[in-house]
């Protein structure tokens, strides 16, 4: 991996790999990415991540398929082809209830893991060389992103002596 | 995070996150066992004699079933109804369990979703070939039609499309955005050739980023959110089936929360079955502990005790009403020429599970599975029980008749188990059945080997 | 650790002048205006049943969070368990119906002929009638007296017996609780339309009080940490709290939409006439009730960060409050007082009255004991505790 | 323009265009749907070519021959044909006894349905189950097609010079030659007949009735000097006491009678009693308002004891007869109490019993008041002896000829064998029958009569109240009238057409003074159907012979347990078993037992219990096996058996059903007594399962049918009735509920009118193109009636009384079905009408679940062949045959498999109607629209309207206090209003 432009720093656990990861922020290292096999609990705050707005998208689509569903079948009874049917109105709210929340789930559900996909880039491919094949097993990795020379190598080694890695490189 | 030490551990025995991975791939790497291909052929037999059930009906039409004038929805129905609700377990566990953070979901939500999906399509199909004219499904949507004609959306068999479909759907992206993860896992796992191909395929190209797993992790949760109402709202228009209709026996406004507490129950209990033979025959015992099953009979007593409370409460009321075809409706139930089904009905919901109060019945695998096999078959009872003994006697005396399944009927049920066994035995050889990286992530704080947590708020 | 709630005079005076102020309006009310009787009597029992609604969800938030072995709640459920102290005083309450009766439930009149209530009799009469307000209360209070004792239990001990044992009354709470607050409510509630019956009710009631009793939970978390107590309650807990209002409105929403659209879908007269009544007379209500219990805690909570506002989440609390309130006042009132029923300054306070009360006696019994159960054995657990 | 085949279909659809070219001379419209340059034109009309298939071309060849345009449409005016428009011929129905004054509405020439003829003064526009399903023996494929001998088919010209030939031969060697016919009392025949006897010198003519009054005719003989029925007045009779004699099921002429008879069941005017003392639970029984459950032979000892009673206060004179079972004190009390306003009946065929009672009605004044001999019944003149007689000089081989017409003595005759052996010994025997039967199987020469929709001729059911019989339709197979056959072989070269018209104008123009030109005056004859002189109101004289004192009654009144005695008796339905098969009659669930294909031995609950026979049981009595059917009602210790089953040569539908009892039959001094004794009867191992259509006979203390005493409702219109004000009170609605401003079609049905005749069963089946499903199918509950008469026993199981109540589609205005249509396949009309599309069903069967009058029928299978998929046809009686087809209602959809179906209301005549008032610019009439069931109802039990219409019967009904609606309580609003019943207590 000497290609790389960036130090890949990897773990056999997250204990250390959370230690890491705060020291390396506060020597202000840039980190390109931490992989692992699970997410890690109390990264993201390490990291700082900014929470994401996938739930937002699911709220606005979500909202647009009620809006939808009552409305189509609100126009559908009254403008389109109205029919007496056992005497009930023909705006009969309580039964057009029940498609409205269907809707209203089946577009804010798909939305958020369209969100997620495209956000995370996740599509279907036919190779894909992982960087390690084991941080889909036991492996956690750090990338920090700097130039890639002897000099910040050392100063990474240096910032995480002392923290329990695999290998630094 | 911290989890007190009088909760039971999740995870049995001394595991590494590289054993955990091995354990759960074990099935995808080796080759299958006898017991499975004995599995398969029995499964696969019945399915294909439900097969020829479904074409039977189809081609001769529904007088092949014991149906008539006056019972006009039986057996079909009622296997409808408690396949849908067998598929109740998987949701609620991977969502409302999810919502409640109770850890030990994260070694059964795979399964249990699974499960899930393939019982929607088992019970899919029936309403599918209960129709008159099979052939004309595609009425039951609105689609636009040279005659400008709509659907009834004053009916509750639409609302039921709606449910179903939208049920089946976010059932399936929830299951599969689980499974990326685990599939990538698979992909680096597995050596070289088409697998590797397909699995990578599959994989979306997961790399396990942290922006990833937070997204997942974010989206699972909101997905889990709105999969919670969405289960309530499942049963509950199936149980509108019954409910908005006038029928004594089907017209009482209990049935939306009961049917899903029935549902829940039912699914729990094919559940069960379903671990206990798994964690056996793939030697899971370490994920999927005595305190998952124990946990899991915990549920079965709550949802069974409201079961229970609905049932008297429904006989109470079809007494205090004063309405004298609801107070016979529910005499009959229990008095009348199908008094036996109602019996098994409350011997095996609420007798039986009204036993796991005892720790040491609760605890017992056997006793469990032995309990999980009778509670399905109560529970379909019950909903025969709904159906049938409420309509074969009804309000105009003139109508009263009987009802009696024809061999159709039994086939098409057979051949549901069937295909529901076909599909889950598929599974279990080509997905993971325990979520991976869900379980690595409750390893340091589930186990028992449990190393000291980095309580950082103090 | 151990701190303690300290329930100053001050409070205690205020409470009491309040209540004995709205004491005597309420009595100059009844001596001037004459409500008539049956709208006092229909005041006395939305109280109580709202009050007594109040501890009762208190009992059965505790219940079902020992037997979930939730941790997350153990620094807060001093509240509830508090709350639950003012069962035996709603038992009195309850007792005065007995002078009310006729007033309240037409089915105590012998002389109407109507089949379907004579049908009835062999439940709705006066003896059995009590015989069970007596039956009901004797399980509440027996078992939320033990769960109480459970507790004080564990702030001497640190033995795990008594968190043990704690859980098996949690378990026989539960089970009673259940199948007593349907029952009860079929009684001081649904024979109020002495013809009219749904299934789903007592679940319904349960529900109700059920979202009541967490938003009473919710504002008292906010006047403790006002005055400086819960230190090591955080947000965290809030968040949870709200979650639950979130949720359980939702909940409730479902069941009363579920009751209502099977009714109006099957439209048989026996079962349309409850909402006739309330639908055609009392129109704005009936669909305030709605908005204040669904669309202000779904649309008030529904963000991450809202339910990070102890502010915020404590006002929907309390509109909640009142929500609930009105829920009860539809189910009474147009029953109980007519078709005249309204809200006026008595009911308001009577009302008030009432929540002096109770809040005296909670207040009371919470500075009896520490504010935090410092042996419960998931006291780390809800320390750490992050939603 | 050269056409070439595409293949086979098209081949024979330009046979069919070829086929009816041949017959374009009269240039008949009909001939435009199917010549190619018009075939785009008519769409329609191809498809329906299409459906019918080649025997359309049969048909349509048959109706538009030169011989119909002689015929005079009913009304309608120009008589040319308009294509899709329909056609109404006034004509008569006479099958055996049954009369019924008829119109015939056909479509494109094909006779689809019958309706009562208002015009009719015997029938009043009233018609029977076998009325309205006559029109499908037409399309009986088991008819002769045409004139065999020795069962080869033969030309006409052949056979009758043959049979014209050997005629003469035995005219000539004195030889005797028998005409064995049923009762005739068509003048023009008899006038034929009596040419054919000249003709032949030594020839002589046999009436034979299988069901035969020959007693009576007897008795009447000796009490009034007149070997006649006579009138009887069931509508002037205050009291009618009835012993066996199921006048409103199938005794005499029961159309008019349930007419006479429920004309006095209306409460609000005064209303009649009835007492029926019989041994079955008969029609007539189930609607009597005392009925004493009797044994057959305890029958003579307590008419002797009423006739005591009755002599003793009219001439105060002691005679001393035999004690009774019963107590007739209060009986005989009675009838004194109205005298002269009372009637007497029996169905006994026991002349001392029938002397008894001519003598009961005369001491109590009923001869000219309720009993009239001027205008006497001709239906039935039968005497058995003549019979016996006859079989007698055949085995003695004194016959040498024999012509059989209509009847079935090798079937129905209790000695039947006999017959048989003596009809070997007549030389010449020739069967004139229409279709095949056990006796024209035995006949050397078979020249086939046509069907009476066939045929022209006149009948005079009563004495002076005459009517005639045009052909709707020519013959569709190559048959000839029998009257032509006989006119034929006389040396006669008029055809009947030629000859009655001579008759008529000969006798009855004369009668008359409106017209006085021939032609004139029998067109209008034909348009009106009925001719009625004046005459016939002439006076009536009363004139009695001597009174006398029944001596010898033979009263065997034994009450020895071990013996069972046998009841047979007719099935409403099928009767004697003419119209056997027939499905629509085999399929009409009876009334009492709501059994159908089958006879079966109905035994009392009690003696059931005693020998522990179940349901099912199969019994042996002698040589029969009969199934037990355990009736409530049955008297103890008797056993009821329906005659005309087991029939073995009549086709597909009727061979095989049920079991033959007629041998059971016995005679008693010559006369055919309709019942026997068993000392001995032994249950078998055997199980037989019934198709029976109701299977709870409680109404479990529901208010489904509302009762009230007559009392009771003199004090209150609305006795028996006060649940309805409870639930109007109670029936409020949540939302705003919907109005019908122009029409709102409705319905009310008088529960004490109705008789259960069933009747509109067969009518609505006949006008919607119910499917048959047959036996296996309807014991599946999967009957498909659209019309049902639901009947609950109540009281106590031995004697319980009857009520009937007729379902049908309640068109309710909330609807629960529409609700849950998820396709919205039925939903509600502007009018009020709860509609059915057909086409837009998939069968989700909800709405059946739904509906709490259960009125909604499925298609389980293929019954009527209009379903997608193929090879899955279940149509055991043909119904889908071609021929059979023919009997379509073109306006009415034939329903595919997997399809609900349900009433309609009649929309197509709702329909036709408004389009008709709409071309004459006109508002609909009162009463307009008639559904098939309300036309069709001999008891006027049903009335259709509008309930917009204030002025209309319908809303007078409606307004009135005996009116509720079924299961009101679910508020679902129906358009069907029920009227309550109210018995007239007396005893």
């Amino acid at each position: 991996m000497s290609d790389t432009s960036y130090i890949t720093i990897s773990f056999e656990d997250e204990i250390p790999l959370l230690q890491a990861v705060r020291k390396l922020r506060e020597n202000k290292e840039i980190i390109k990415d931490v992989l692992s096999p699970f997410p890690v609990h109390g990264l993201d705050e390490a990291l700082s991540m900014k929470r994401t707005r996938i739930p937002v998208v699911g709220f606005i689509f979500g909202a647009l398929g009620a809006v939808l569903a009552f409305g189509f079948q609100a126009w559908v009874f009254t403008v389109s082809y109205p029919l007496i049917i056992g005497g009930k109105p023909f705006f009969s709210v309580p039964t057009f209830v029940p498609i409205t929340f269907e809707v209203t789930v089946l577009f804010a559900g798909l939305s958020m893991v369209a969100a997620l996909l495209i956000r995370s880039r996740l599509k279907p491919e036919i190779t894909f060389t992982p960087l390690d094949v084991r941080i889909t097993d036991d492996r956690f990795v750090i990338l920090v992103d700097t130039p890639d020379n002897d000099a910040s190598l050392e100063r990474v080694k240096s910032i995480l002596s002392g923290i329990q890695t695999v290998e630094i490189k | 995070m911290f989890q007190s030490p009088v909760r039971d551990p999740l995870i049995e025995g001394s595991n590494t996150y590289k054993s955990i991975t091995s354990d759960i791939l074990n099935p995808m790497m080796n080759k299958a066992s006898k017991y499975w291909y004995m599995g398969m052929t029995l499964a696969t037999m019945a399915m294909f004699f439900g097969l020829f059930m479904i074409f039977w009906t189809v081609w001769q039409g529904i007088g092949t079933w014991g149906e008539n004038r006056t019972v006009g929805w039986a057996f079909e129905i009622t296997t409808f109804v408690w396949w849908i609700g067998i598929g109740h377990a998987g949701t609620f566990i991977s969502a409302i369990l999810l919502l409640f953070r109770q850890k030990w979901r994260n070694s059964i939500n795979r399964s249990a979703e699974a499960m899930t999906i393939f019982a929607v399509i088992c019970a899919a199909l029936f309403p599918l070939i209960h129709l008159g004219r099979p052939l004309l499904t595609f009425f039951i949507f609105p689609y636009p039609n040279t005659r400008g004609l709509w659907v009834n959306f004053n009916s509750p068999l639409v609302w039921d499309v709606f449910a179903i479909s939208t049920y089946f759907t976010i059932s399936l992206v929830f299951w599969y955005v689980g499974l990326i993860p685990d599939i990538g896992t698979l992909r680096d796992k597995i050596g070289k050739g088409v697998k590797k191909t397909i699995y990578t395929f599959l994989s979306f190209g997961w790399k396990g980023s942290a922006r990833d797993w937070h997204r997942h992790e974010v989206s699972s949760i909101m997905l889990a959110a709105i999969a919670t109402p969405l289960v309530l709202s499942v049963h509950s228009i199936v149980s509108m089936d019954f409910a908005s209709s006038i029928v004594p026996g089907w017209h009482t406004t209990i049935f939306p929360p009961y049917f899903v507490a029935g549902a829940i129950f039912s699914g729990f209990a094919m559940v069960q079955t379903l671990l206990i033979i798994a964690r056996k025959a793939m030697g899971l015992e370490d994920f999927i502990t005595k305190s998952h099953i124990e946990n899991m009979n915990k549920i079965l007593i709550a949802t069974g005790s409201i079961v229970a409370l609905a049932y008297g409460t429904e006989m109470f009321m079809s007494w205090y009403s004063g309405n004298e075809y609801e107070h016979y409706a529910f005499m009959n139930r229990a008095t009348g020429p199908y008094w036996w089904a109602y019996v098994i009905m409350i011997t095996c919901n609420v007798l039986s599970s009204q036993l796991l109060w005892l720790k040491k019945l609760r605890t017992s695998l056997v006793f469990t599975f032995f309990l999980s096999i009778v509670i399905n078959i109560g529970m379909w009872f019950e909903r025969f029980v709904i159906i049938v003994t409420s309509l074969h006697r009804d309000f105009l005396t003139s109508s009263w008749t009987m009802y009696k399944p024809t061999i159709v009927e039994y086939g098409l049920l057979i051949g549901t188990l069937g295909i529901f066994f076909t599909a889950f035995l598929l599974f279990i050889r080509i997905f993971p059945v325990i979520s991976i990286a869900e379980v690595k992530s409750i390893l340091k704080t589930g186990s028992r080997n449990q190393p000291k947590g980095d309580s950082h708020h103090e | 650790m151990d701190e303690q709630f300290d329930f100053k005079t001050r409070y205690r005076n205020i409470l009491l002048i309040v209540l004995g102020a709205c004491f005597f309006i309420s009595l100059g009310i009844i001596l001037i205006a004459k409500p008539g009787a049956s709208r006092i009597w229909a005041n006395v029992l939305l109280n109580n049943q709202y009050f007594l609604g109040l501890s009762l969800g208190a009992g059965f938030f505790l219940a079902i969070h020992r037997l979930a072995l939730s941790g997350w709640h153990t620094l807060i459920q001093r509240i509830p368990d508090a709350m639950t102290t003012f069962i035996p005083v709603a038992f009195i309450l309850m007792l005065l119906i007995y002078f009310g009766m006729h007033h309240l439930y037409i089915w105590t009149d012998n002389t109407l002929a109507d089949a379907v209530i004579e049908g009835k009799k062999g439940w709705l009469n006066i003896p059995f009638f009590f015989t069970r307000i007596v039956l009901y209360f004797i399980g509440w209070i027996a078992f939320s007296w033990l769960m109480r004792q459970n507790y004080s239990s564990l702030m001497t001990s640190s033995d795990i017996k008594y968190y043990n044992r704690g859980r098996m009354f949690a378990g026989l709470f539960l089970a009673f609780y259940a199948i007593t607050v349907s029952a009860s409510s079929w009684d001081w509630i649904m024979s109020l339309d002495a013809r009219w019956y749904s299934t789903l009710f007592g679940w319904y009631v349960l529900i109700g009080m059920f979202v009541t009793s967490l938003a009473f939970i919710t504002l008292m978390i906010w006047f403790l940490k006002r005055l400086g107590y819960l230190k090591f309650v955080r947000i965290d807990h809030v968040h949870d709290m709200a979650i639950y209002m979130f949720a359980f409105s939702i909940f409730w929403t479902y069941q009363w939409f579920a009751q209502y659209e099977l009714i109006w879908y099957g439209h048989l007269p026996e079962e349309t006439s409850y909402y006739i009544t309330r639908v055609h007379h009392f129109n704005v209500i009936f669909f305030i009730n709605l908005g204040v219990n669904f669309l202000v805690p779904f649309f008030g909570l529904i963000t991450y960060n809202s339910k990070r506002n102890l502010n915020w989440v404590a006002l929907i609390a309390a509109i909640l409050l009142v929500g609930h309130w009105l829920d009860y006042w539809l189910m009474i009132m147009p029953a109980g007082a007519g078709e005249k029923a309204t809200i006026g300054v008595f009911e308001i306070c009577m009302t008030i009255m009432y929540a002096c009360l109770f809040l005296f006696i909670v207040l009371k019994s919470l500075s009896a004991r520490p504010l935090v159960v410092k042996n419960d054995p998931f006291i780390k657990e809800s320390l750490n505790y992050e939603s | 323009m050269r056409k070439y085949w595409k293949d086979i279909e098209s081949r024979n659809k330009s046979n069919e265009v070829a086929l009816i070219k041949a017959t374009a001379e009269n240039g008949t419209p009909l001939l435009d749907l199917v010549s190619d340059q018009n075939m785009e034109l008519h769409a329609s009309r191809r498809d329906f070519l299409k459906l019918c298939g080649f025997s359309f071309a049969v048909t349509a060849l048959a109706s538009c021959r030169q011989q119909i345009s002689k015929a005079v449409p009913y009304v309608t005016a120009p008589p040319e044909m308009i294509p899709g428009e329909a056609l109404y011929y006034a004509s008569s129905y006479v099958n055996g006894n049954d009369y019924c004054s008829i119109i015939v509405k056909t479509r494109d020439g094909r006779p689809i349905k019958i309706e009562g003829n208002p015009e009719s003064h015997i029938t009043r526009g009233g018609t029977s189950a076998r009325v309205q399903a006559s029109v499908l023996d037409l399309y009986d494929g088991h008819r002769f097609t045409g004139p065999l001998v020795d069962g080869k088919p033969v030309s006409w010209d052949s056979i009758d010079t043959d049979i014209a030939g050997k005629l003469e031969k035995i005219a000539e060697e004195k030889g005797t030659i028998v005409l064995l016919t049923p009762t005739i009392f068509s003048p023009a025949t008899e006038a034929i007949i009596s040419g054919f006897l000249k003709k032949f010198p030594s020839s002589e003519w046999v009436q034979y009735d299988a069901i035969s009054y020959s007693a009576m005719l007897e008795a009447n003989k000796i009490s009034f000097g007149k070997q006649v029925i006579p009138e009887y007045r069931f509508d002037k009779a205050d009291l009618v006491l009835s012993f066996g004699a199921d006048f409103l099921g199938t005794w005499l002429s029961p159309i008019e009678y349930t007419r006479q008879f429920s004309s006095r069941r209306i409460p609000e005017n005064d209303m009649n009693w009835l007492i029926q003392l019989e041994s079955n639970l008969s029609l007539t029984g189930s609607n009597a308002d005392k009925r004493i459950q009797i044994k057959p032979s305890q029958e003579s000892a307590i008419l002797l004891n009423i006739y005591k009673e009755i002599v003793k206060s009219v001439e105060n004179r002691n005679i001393d007869v035999p004690a009774s079972v019963l107590d007739v004190s209060k009986i005989s009390g009675k009838l004194l109490l109205s005298k002269g306003k009372s009637l007497v009946v029996s169905g006994s065929n026991i002349k001392q019993v029938q002397l008894l009672v001519n003598e009961i009605n005369r001491l109590l004044g009923n001869i000219g008041q309720t009993i009239l001999f001027n205008s006497y019944l001709r239906t039935h003149a039968g005497i058995d002896s003549d019979m016996d007689k006859l079989i007698g000089r055949m085995e003695n081989g004194k016959v040498k000829g024999i012509l059989i017409w209509n009847v079935n003595p090798a079937y129905n005759l209790y000695k039947n064998e006999t017959f048989v052996e003596g009809l070997k010994k007549v030389g010449l025997t020739i069967g004139l029958s229409g279709s095949p039967d056990e006796t024209s199987s035995l006949v050397q020469y078979i020249c086939p009569d046509n069907h009476y929709l066939e045929s022209w001729n006149d009948a005079e059911a009563k004495r002076e109240y005459f009517s005639l019989m045009q052909p709707a339709i020519s013959p569709i197979f190559n048959t000839r009238q029998m009257t032509d056959s006989l006119l034929k072989w006389s040396g006669s070269t008029l055809l009947s057409y030629d000859f009655l018209r001579a008759y008529w104008v000969e006798n009855m123009m004369k009668r008359q003074s409106e017209f006085h030109d021939p032609v004139a005056f029998f067109d209008h004859m034909i348009q009106k159907g009925i001719f009625e002189p004046a005459s016939a109101a002439e006076k009536e004289s009363g004139q009695v012979s001597v009174p006398f004192y029944p001596a010898a009654v033979n009263v065997t009144g034994n009450s020895d347990k071990n013996i069972t005695e046998i009841v047979l008796y007719e099935s409403v339905a099928l009767g004697e078993g003419r119209q056997s098969n027939n499905p629509w009659l085999q399929e009409l669930p009876d009334s009492v037992t709501k059994i159908c294909w089958d006879n079966f031995a109905s035994v009392s609950p009690a003696q059931a219990k005693e020998n522990n026979w179940t349901d099912g049981d199969v019994l042996r009595f002698g040589t029969i096996e009969l199934p037990v059917h355990i009736q409530p009602g049955q008297a103890y210790g008797t056993i009821g058996v329906a005659l005309g089953y087991g029939r073995t040569n009549c086709g597909k539908a009727g061979d095989g059903v049920g079991v033959n009892v007629w041998p059971l039959l016995t005679s008693e001094n010559g006369n055919i007594v309709h019942r026997t004794k068993f000392d001995h009867i032994e249950k078998t191992a055997k199980i037989y399962l019934f198709a029976q259509t109701q299977t709870h006979h409680s109404m479990e203390g529901r208010a489904l049918v509302r009762e009230a005493e007559l009392d009771e409702f003199k004090k209150n219109p609305a006795a028996g009735n006060e649940l309805h004000a409870y639930n109007v009170e109670h029936n409020e609605s949540l939302y705003k509920m919907r109005t019908y401003p122009h029409h709102h079609w409705g319905m009310a049905i008088d529960l004490s009118r109705c008789t259960g005749c069933a009747t509109c069963v067969i009518a609505c089946q006949a006008e919607n193109n119910v499917p048959v499903v047959g036996k296996e199918e309807v014991h599946r509950v999967h009957e498909m009636h659209w019309m049902r008469i639901d009947r609950y026993f109540t009281g106590d199981e031995d004697n319980p009384e009857v009520v009937f109540q007729p379902v049908l589609c309640q068109h309710c205005q909330n609807a629960p079905c529409e609700n849950v249509c998820p396709v919205a396949a039925t939903n509600h009309s502007s009018e009020g009408l709860n509609q059915m599309i057909y086409n837009r069903c998939f069968g989700t069967r909800y709405c059946n679940n739904n509906c709490p009058y259960k009125v909604r029928r499925f298609n389980w299978f293929n019954y009527s062949a209009a379903g997608t998929l193929t090879g899955n046809l279940r149509d055991k009686e043909g119904m889908t045959g071609d021929l059979r087809k023919m009997v379509l209602n073109p306006d009415v959809t034939v329903r595919a498999q997997g399809v609900i179906e349900k009433c309609s209301f009649c929309i197509q005549r709702i329909q036709a109607a408004k389009l008709k008032a709409k071309y004459d610019n006109r508002a609909l009439y009162e009463n307009e629209i008639q559904t098939a069931c309300s036309q069709s109802c001999p008891a006027q039990a049903i009335v259709f309207g509008d309930m917009n219409d204030h002025e209309s019967e319908l809303v007078k009904l409606i307004n009135s206090g005996r009116r509720y609606n079924l299961l009101e309580e679910l508020f679902t609003m129906p358009s069907v209003n029920y009227l309550t019943k109210i018995k007239n207590k007396i005893l």
